[in-house]
């Protein structure tokens, strides 16, 4: 697997069909990190296991990362998802990106163009894995008062470092909400209303783009589980309004759900 | 002891429920005084985040309410609404938020006794469920301050 | 000079039981999930073992996240301003590793110098400080390398090393270290002859620091910046739990006429960090916000205030979410030509 | 916005009954910005204005709030008020204190506190309000009118005569409604065909109206001024430029025993067929569920006969689009159907008929030619029931309202009855007599009489047929609930006008509101009853409420009149509550973010995305951009929008934000 | 003795307010503490920190002479939330300021000199409290030479006291306007500040300039002044950055090693030059 993604970014620097390739290399001790490989001759530190998940599609909308000219991106699922996602909001064009795509089964995928990868990701909707539902189904299964604990449990332990924030593909807006001050709709010291406060928002501003990556939670220093907010709006999405929309909540259905409605 | 007074803040959209609340006062239907009105063009209009400001700014309890299905002046702004509220009112209850509090409903510009229903119905609901200090008390500005002024 | 005494681990329950009844609020690293988190514990029981360092640092106890820092009542044209936050209780923090212990001099320099910030003096003047020298060390500690060392007393007020399974050599290092000790006086014994260098972690030397900073001024316009920081991706976590940085938000807050004022953690890594209203913004990519953040501490600070920015403790490397290794970029940048 | 001057109106005692006025202005006082406050009994008045403009001049207010009523009352008069002062109307901001505060609250504290809240959340409101301009759009003068009968037609024929484009939409085959079908018309009884025919001979002559029958509106878009409507004309099978209404095909069609709709069932038609022979326009159309080749697949007898070989079997229904400034809905109604009558044993007895079939049956150009007979043996009549509310005033037949035609026409019938069968009996079942109108009261007391109608005060509990005679089983209430029985020949049931079908469906493609029976709502009970709460869409006739021919006419001159008012100008103000997204200076130049999925939210298609160039050309980013002109505000892209660039006028984050924090 | 919090601002009362512009405001201020206000001492060059309570702090300059008691001046443009909220304020009411902050113009060095002010737009209130400070003591300097230049007739401000200046015989004042910039009576100068400076040709010989304005200005001025003969240690300006507290404590608004707000915000450009571009 890692040979042939070698032997793949290999061929597109030489080609000169990209001028650079975002894939996985050796980082601390038994960590890997984003590297970024601008020459054929150094392909052969790119790494493919399973210590590589992090989602490395945020960094295509990086400027600096922009600036070294057309991208070559190692994709697994999640990172496809992200792209296609990227996509329909408009944050690149066909021609500003190729990817390496894996598979779930680890299988190398081949995806020409970004509207194979569309197709790709169609035919593959996000589903949450029964261990994913079952630890959002355990959440669910705790009264009212317990999941209120919980959060505060977990909230309070956020710093407002934003990481989970910058860690996200989805999360490229060029002014957050957090810091719209006209009004100040979030608030911004990392006090109890203003933890949650942000965890609601960012949550429902995922609502419908979310792609269950899970670099929010990876990259929380402290820990909150966050991606458990997500799961349970990508769980709802799928029971309420079915997979067939690019965004949820730019769509509608007459029938749609209402039993909770005077 | 006087009887909890709930703080209770309704969003509603001009052309259904607050031409509804019109006439429930054209109507002379009496009802309870905790509600405020605060008018908006459309459900479509209404951010979750204003709701979540309203607990934090000390209500009791929301109402949101717009046109029926079908009779959205704006077409749609309603169904956007709906999904909206969908996920959100999901999204609070997983979080132990008392979604309980966020009263939804369809009220349209020819139901004025409809709108008092709602109205009275909300109180009572909101009475019975009490302060909602728990949230209230999350920004220190009230909770220190309330503990401060109560000691 | 110094006064030694040694304290056996099991006394530690009953000096925190002390402390506390004296009524000082007691926080010390427990585990919470896979964080170690200083809270205020009701026994020594609580504390979390088996660490290398804790996931946040114990700066908070002295620059909270988020910290009153007046509060306000407004009428019609008029403002009364009101008595702030209430006096802090004393505190002791206990388990502070010698290297976040340093970092107190870092925000001292910081806080005041030039202007007294009275917010921070109360605290520092009301915490007390248990250090706990570390035995063990990781790939990401580099405390030498910055002048610190496992077992350094600096900024502690009791240094405790752990110099057989059950008891701490207890170095008393100043008058609030007295205090602790005259509250409990019969937990703790004369130390003999035992040194607590032998105990402590082997943490090697890794860059110079001298060449360093002696590089560091000329070194802004290099490309270096840039190709470090190409996966970094600005979040606020290596500010966030590092022990020295100090920089800061404020932010009022409202509930119709009365308000608060907050002091909040801010980090250089944040694009909105430097935004001007106009929208022009001096550091307006990464690289310039890392170079910030390198500069600040390893430049800056040392030529302004006669103090390194860094201690060496690790975290930022550790807590990254992308493995910006600090260590390994400063040796990088120590080793380039 | 610092200067602000709040005026709390006493409303006569409709406000001061329950709320201490001048507690809310004295509180307000006391708010940081507001500079002047003060209680007055009309603020609506000449007097209560002035206060206003004289406050705004000699305190330079920048902010008016005025708390009064609904805003839906009277915010334009304020905001005029305000602007003669030189204040910019939409910093003016109505606190309804009214009809959300004193109405529906007992006097107390708790109703002051109320009012207070509602005023300072409008003053906080306020001080974040923005001048705004009006934004002008231009008048397509075409004005649509939905519905061929007389509210459409006179509409039509006010609209085209006054010198405007005037489309008009009929769903069945032939214009006229209901009021063809009509024999005699009160309180004059002349023949309703007799005054209808011109007027729809005129309608179809006219250069100013294009007619679209047999068709239906598809889908409308826009805004007034600027509505696009796509119109369904349904294929008719028949060239209507070919045809010349000869007629021959009618009569040559093999398949003729359909129940005629324009007979109410009491005739026949055939399946190519027009409606009736004063049909407008004079063209067949063949019924495709009827005609045996569309049915079996052979016959085309029609086609045969034709003489300029006019019928076309392939021919499809046909979406024409039109742009259109107003329109004017006039769909009219429906009577309540049998299946609601099972007590009358309606549609079980074939002399058990509703009043629209006697009016066929009285008419003259009806199935009996205007002889009054039995539908079941086509025996006269000896005696006949009428029975009034059938169906109206009822609650269990969810028709609490009252039709309110039925009273004069159930009168005509039974007069109408009496002068062609003299010596027959009439009785007329009624609740009350509403008899409201010019001549109307003089009309029924003629037929009791004058004509020896004989009313009796109560309701039919049950009929049923028992040797060829209807027994009618009521009570007399004026009598003591005296029980009555009636040996009728006949039984002519008033039943409910209810709306008509696909009220509710038009209504929801056109936006405008419908009561809780599908009858389509007027912006303003009194004062505005031609006007629905879609701007450019006026109602007239029968789709609003049940309403009788003079009343109809002249709702639809109104409704006329409003759209030639309208047609007037060529440009339109409308009102600046658009949303808009920022721009702002450079390197940003906008905190769009350039998502795009505000784009397919937006219900009227007003979102694109621009590309934004700095001073050198060179793209530096994609926004969203707002027209303004096919925006409507709802502002649904501004909730949907993460980054707070988008914002609505009028409603924007920062206003909706002061009033939430007032609370 | 409880030390003073150093971030609680004095309360002020707005004593009068001028629109400068349609978004420029001056306000002048006077603290409510009359104690206070009699052992407040600045100098120029200095700024503070704004307070609207409930909305926060902005930063700017104190904009009047130190040589007037019993008040100091700030003007601002209305940009952001605080400035927003600082411009619905009336006359009488409350708002904070903390400060004097920063280094001042070296103006007792300058003794004997002349000085040239050259500025534009909103730049202008900077070097108005040197300006002020130079005409009260007017025995202490030789020739005083203002040039101003702004967008537009609109976009002057100090309207009144550019009118006064005009009228002195002490001050050379030269104001101009870009081109389509002027109205009908205007009668100043029509062109770029640059421009404008060259043509006037003011001596650098024993003068002192003071140099703020928009850095497009700044970056087409300065060869003018070079070519005029002033050395970059004999120019002066300052400089702006983002700050929370004012007192080098927040540590965003260093450029390189140095703090603008402690180590600025005046530099000369002999120092700007050794700068980074972090500014």
């Amino acid at each position: 697997m890692q040979d042939k993604i070698i032997q793949k970014a290999k061929e597109l620097l030489s080609g000169g069909a990209v001028q650079v390739v975002i894939g996985y290399g050796q980082g601390t001790g038994d960590r890997v990190r984003a590297i970024f490989i601008q020459k054929p001759e150094d392909a052969g530190r790119l790494i493919m296991d399973g210590r590589c998940v992090q989602n490395l599609a945020g960094y295509l909308m990086k400027h600096e990362v922009r600036a070294l000219g057309r991208a070559a991106i190692v994709a697994r699922m999640p990172v496809l998802r992200s792209i296609a996602q990227l996509m329909y909001e408009e944050q690149f064009k066909d021609s500003d990106v190729a990817v390496i795509g894996i598979s779930d089964a680890n299988e190398l995928v081949d995806l020409p163009d970004l509207n194979a990868l569309k197709e790709y990701v169609r035919a593959n909707p996000l589903k949450l894995t029964p261990e994913e539902q079952a630890e959002v189904d355990r959440l669910d299964a705790m009264t009212r008062e317990e999941r209120w604990a919980f959060w505060m449990e977990e909230t309070s332990k956020c710093i407002k470092c934003y990481a989970c924030r910058a860690s996200c593909p989805m999360c490229y807006c060029a002014r957050c909400t957090v810091e719209v001050n006209q009004p100040q709709w979030i608030s911004v010291p990392s006090h109890d209303l203003g933890n949650l406060e942000w965890h609601i928002m960012r949550a429902m501003h995922l609502a419908g783009r979310c792609v269950n990556c899970g670099e929010c939670t990876r990259a929380c220093p402290v820990g909150i589980p966050l991606r458990l907010l997500n799961q349970r709006i990508i769980a709802d999405i799928a029971d309420n309004f079915g997979e067939e929309e690019d965004y949820a909540l730019a769509a509608f259905k007459p029938d749609d759900k209402e039993d909770f409605i005077r | 002891m006087a009887e909890f007074e709930p703080k209770i803040i309704a969003f509603v959209c001009n052309w259904c429920t607050y031409t509804g609340a019109d006439l429930t006062g054209t109507s002379r239907i009496k009802h309870a005084t905790n509600v405020r009105i605060i008018r908006l063009p459309c459900t479509g209009r209404i951010d979750f985040m204003l709701l979540m400001k309203a607990f934090a700014r000390g209500a009791d309890g929301v109402i949101v309410s717009g046109c029926h299905p079908n009779d959205c002046h704006y077409t749609s702004g309603n169904f956007h609404a709906r999904r909206r509220w969908i996920l959100f009112r999901s999204l609070l209850n997983f979080m132990g938020v008392d979604a309980r509090r966020i009263i939804f409903s369809w009220v349209s510009a020819a139901e004025g006794a409809k709108w008092a229903e709602v109205v009275n119905t909300a109180v009572k609901e909101i009475r019975a469920l009490g302060p909602y200090d728990e949230y209230k008390n999350l920004a220190p500005i009230r909770a220190s301050w309330r503990t401060e002024h109560a000691g | 000079m110094t006064d030694k005494k040694t304290i056996k681990k099991s006394s530690l329950d009953d000096l925190f039981k002390k402390m506390m009844a004296d009524g000082k609020r007691v926080l010390a690293p427990v585990r919470k999930g896979e964080t170690v988190l200083f809270q205020e514990v009701d026994g020594y029981s609580a504390v979390a073992a088996d660490y290398v360092q804790t996931t946040l640092s114990a700066k908070e106890a002295l620059l909270p996240r988020c910290e009153e820092m007046m509060r306000f009542t407004t009428a019609q044209s008029t403002v009364s301003l009101e008595e702030g936050p209430a006096k802090p209780s004393p505190v002791v923090v206990f388990g502070v590793r010698p290297c976040d212990a340093r970092s107190i001099a870092v925000v001292n320099a910081v806080y005041l110098k030039d202007y007294n910030d009275a917010l921070y003096k109360e605290k520092s003047d009301s915490t007390t400080i248990i250090a706990v020298s570390c035995a063990k060390s990781d790939e990401y500690c580099f405390c030498t390398s910055v002048g610190g060392s496992p077992g350094s007393t600096e900024g502690s007020d009791i240094l405790l090393t752990l110099i057989d399974g059950d008891t701490y050599l207890a170095e008393i290092l100043t008058d609030k270290g007295k205090a602790v000790v005259s509250i409990a006086p019969a937990l703790f014994a004369a130390a003999g002859s035992e040194v607590k260098e032998k105990h402590l972690a082997d943490v090697p030397v890794q860059f110079d620091l001298g060449a360093l900073e002696k590089k560091l001024p000329g070194a802004f316009d290099g490309a270096v910046w840039i190709t470090q920081s190409l996966r970094c991706i600005g979040c606020g976590t290596c500010s966030y739990v590092c022990p020295a940085c100090t920089c800061f938000d404020i932010q009022d807050e409202t509930d119709g006429t009365r308000g608060m004022r907050f002091r909040c953690w801010d980090s250089c890594g944040f694009g909105q960090f430097t935004l001007h209203t106009s929208g022009h913004n001096p550091r307006e990519v990464q690289s310039q916000r890392w170079r910030q953040r390198i500069m600040h501490k390893f430049s800056y600070q040392p030529d302004q205030l006669q103090v390194v920015g860094c201690v060496g403790c690790g975290r930022c490397s550790r807590a990254c979410p992308v493995d910006m290794n600090i260590l390994q970029h400063i040796k990088d940048i120590v080793e380039a030509r | 916005m610092s200067r602000i001057g709040v005026f709390v109106c006493h409303c006569g005692e409709n406000i001061s009954a329950t709320v201490d006025c001048a507690g809310v202005a004295e509180a307000m006082s006391r708010v940081p910005g507001v500079v002047h406050s003060v209680d007055y009994k009309y603020m609506c008045s000449d007097p209560g204005q002035t206060m206003i403009k004289d406050a705004i001049k000699e305190k330079k207010l920048d902010g008016v709030v005025v708390s009064a009523c609904s805003p839906h009352m009277h915010e334009p008069t304020f905001r005029r008020a305000c602007a003669e002062a030189g204040l910019n109307p939409y910093l003016c901001e109505m606190a309804n204190i009214r009809e959300h505060c004193s109405w529906v609250h007992e006097k107390s504290e708790a109703t002051t506190l109320k009012a207070i809240d509602l005023v300072h959340k409008m003053v906080e409101k306020v001080k974040k309000n923005q001048p705004l301009y009006s934004i002008k759009v231009p008048v397509t003068k075409t004005a649509l009118v939905l519905g061929g009968g007389i509210a459409g037609i006179q509409a039509a024929l006010d609209i085209a005569n006054a010198g405007h484009k005037v489309v008009m939409v009929e769903r069945s085959p032939s214009i006229g409604g209901h009021m063809s079908q009509l024999s005699e018309t009160f309180p004059t009884l002349d023949c309703s065909q007799c005054i209808l025919t011109p007027r729809m001979v005129e309608v179809a002559q006219h250069p100013n109206i294009t007619l679209y029958t047999y068709s239906e509106l598809e889908s409308m878009d826009g805004f007034i001024g600027n509505f696009k409507v796509r119109i369904r004309k349904k294929a008719r099978c028949v060239d209507e430029k070919l045809c010349t209404g000869c007629g021959l095909c009618t009569t040559k069609c093999p398949t003729k025993k359909i129940p005629s709709e324009f007979n109410e069932g009491l005739g026949m038609r055939s399946a190519i067929y027009v409606p009736f022979p004063q049909a407008v326009p004079n063209k067949p159309v063949i019924d495709k569920t009827q005609c045996t080749f569309f049915l079996k697949g052979k016959c085309k007898v029609c086609e045969k006969v034709c003489p300029t070989k006019a019928i076309r079997y392939d021919q499809e229904d046909e979406i024409i689009e039109v742009d259109i400034g107003a329109i004017v809905l006039a769909t009219g109604f429906n009577v309540l159907g049998a299946e609601h009558f099972p007590e009358y044993g309606y549609g079980r007895y074939r002399d058990v008929i509703q009043g629209l079939q006697f009016e066929r049956i009285a008419s003259a150009s009806g199935p009996t030619s205007g002889a009054i007979r039995r539908p079941s043996d086509g025996t006269e009549p000896e005696t006949i029931v009428f029975i009034a509310c059938a169906g109206s005033r009822d609650e269990a037949k969810g028709i609490p309202y009252c039709s309110k035609i039925c009273c004069m026409y159930t009168a005509k019938h039974a007069m109408l009855y009496k002068h062609k069968v003299h010596h027959g009996k009439a009785y007329v079942f009624y609740m009350d007599i509403r008899a409201g109108g010019k001549m109307y009261e003089e009309f029924v007391r003629r037929a009791i009489e004058e004509d020896d109608v004989k009313y009796i005060r109560g309701r039919v509990s049950r009929i049923y047929e028992e040797d060829g005679k209807l027994i009618v089983k009521g009570a007399d209430t004026l009598l003591g609930h005296q029980a009555i029985e009636i040996r009728a020949d006949m039984v002519v049931l008033a039943s409910a006008a209810v709306a008509n079908d696909g009220a509710e469906e038009l209504a929801q493609k056109l936006h405008v509101s419908y009561d809780p029976y599908h009858f389509f709502a007027e912006a303003h009970p009194k004062l505005r009853p031609v006007e629905t709460n879609t701007a450019g869409i006026f109602l007239a006739g029968a789709c609003q409420a049940p309403r009788d021919i003079p009343e109809t006419v002249s709702q639809a001159s109104g409704a006329a009149s409003k759209v030639a008012a309208l047609f007037s100008q060529s440009e339109l103000t409308r009102e600046p509550v658009i949303a808009v997204v920022n721009r702002i200076a450079p390197p940003l130049y906008s905190t769009c973010t350039g998502c795009a999925l505000c784009v397919p939210a937006c219900p009227y298609q007003a979102i694109e995305m621009e590309e934004i160039k700095n001073r050198d050309g060179v793209v530096v980013k994609r926004a969203a951009k707002i027209n303004p002109g096919l925006c409507q505000g709802c502002g649904t892209c501004v909730a949907l929008c993460r980054v707070k660039a988008i914002d609505l006028q009028g409603f924007s984050n920062e206003q909706v934000f002061a009033e939430l924090m007032a609370l | 003795m409880e030390e003073k919090n150093v971030y609680q601002p004095y309360l002020m009362r707005i004593a009068s307010i001028i629109d400068e512009t349609p978004d420029v405001k001056t306000f002048r201020l006077e603290f409510i503490n009359e104690e206070e206000g009699k052992q407040f001492n600045f100098l120029a060059g200095q700024f503070g920190e704004y307070s609207v309570f409930g909305e926060g702090e902005s930063t700017f300059c104190i904009a009047s002479s130190p040589t007037r008691d019993g008040y100091i001046e700030c003007t601002f443009r209305k940009m952001g939330r605080v400035t927003k909220a600082l411009a619905s304020k009336e006359v009488g009411d409350t708002i904070g300021f903390r400060g004097p902050y920063g280094n001042t113009f070296p103006i007792d060095r300058w003794k004997g000199k002349s000085l040239l002010f050259v500025t534009g737009g909103i730049a202008l209130p900077p070097l108005r409290c040197v300006i002020w400070n130079a005409l009260d003591t007017r025995e202490n300097f030789k020739d005083v030479t203002v040039v101003y230049g702004a967008r537009s007739v609109q976009d002057l401000v100090y309207k009144h006291e550019l009118d006064e200046w005009e009228k002195r015989s002490d001050v050379k004042l030269i104001t101009t306007v870009d081109p389509g910039g002027e109205t009908k009576e205007w009668k100043g100068e029509i062109g770029f500040v640059p421009t404008v400076l060259e043509k006037a040709a003011p001596s650098s010989a024993d003068t002192i300039a003071l140099l703020c304005g928009p850095p497009i200005m700044i970056k087409l001025t300065m060869p003018v002044l070079t070519k005029l003969g002033f050395s970059p240690d004999n120019i002066f300006t300052t400089l702006e950055n983002r700050m929370k507290c004012g007192i080098g404590k927040c540590g965003r608004c260093n450029v390189g090693k140095y703090f603008v707000c402690k180590d600025g915000p005046v530099f000369t450009f002999a120092q700007v030059n050794q700068l980074p571009p972090e500014y």
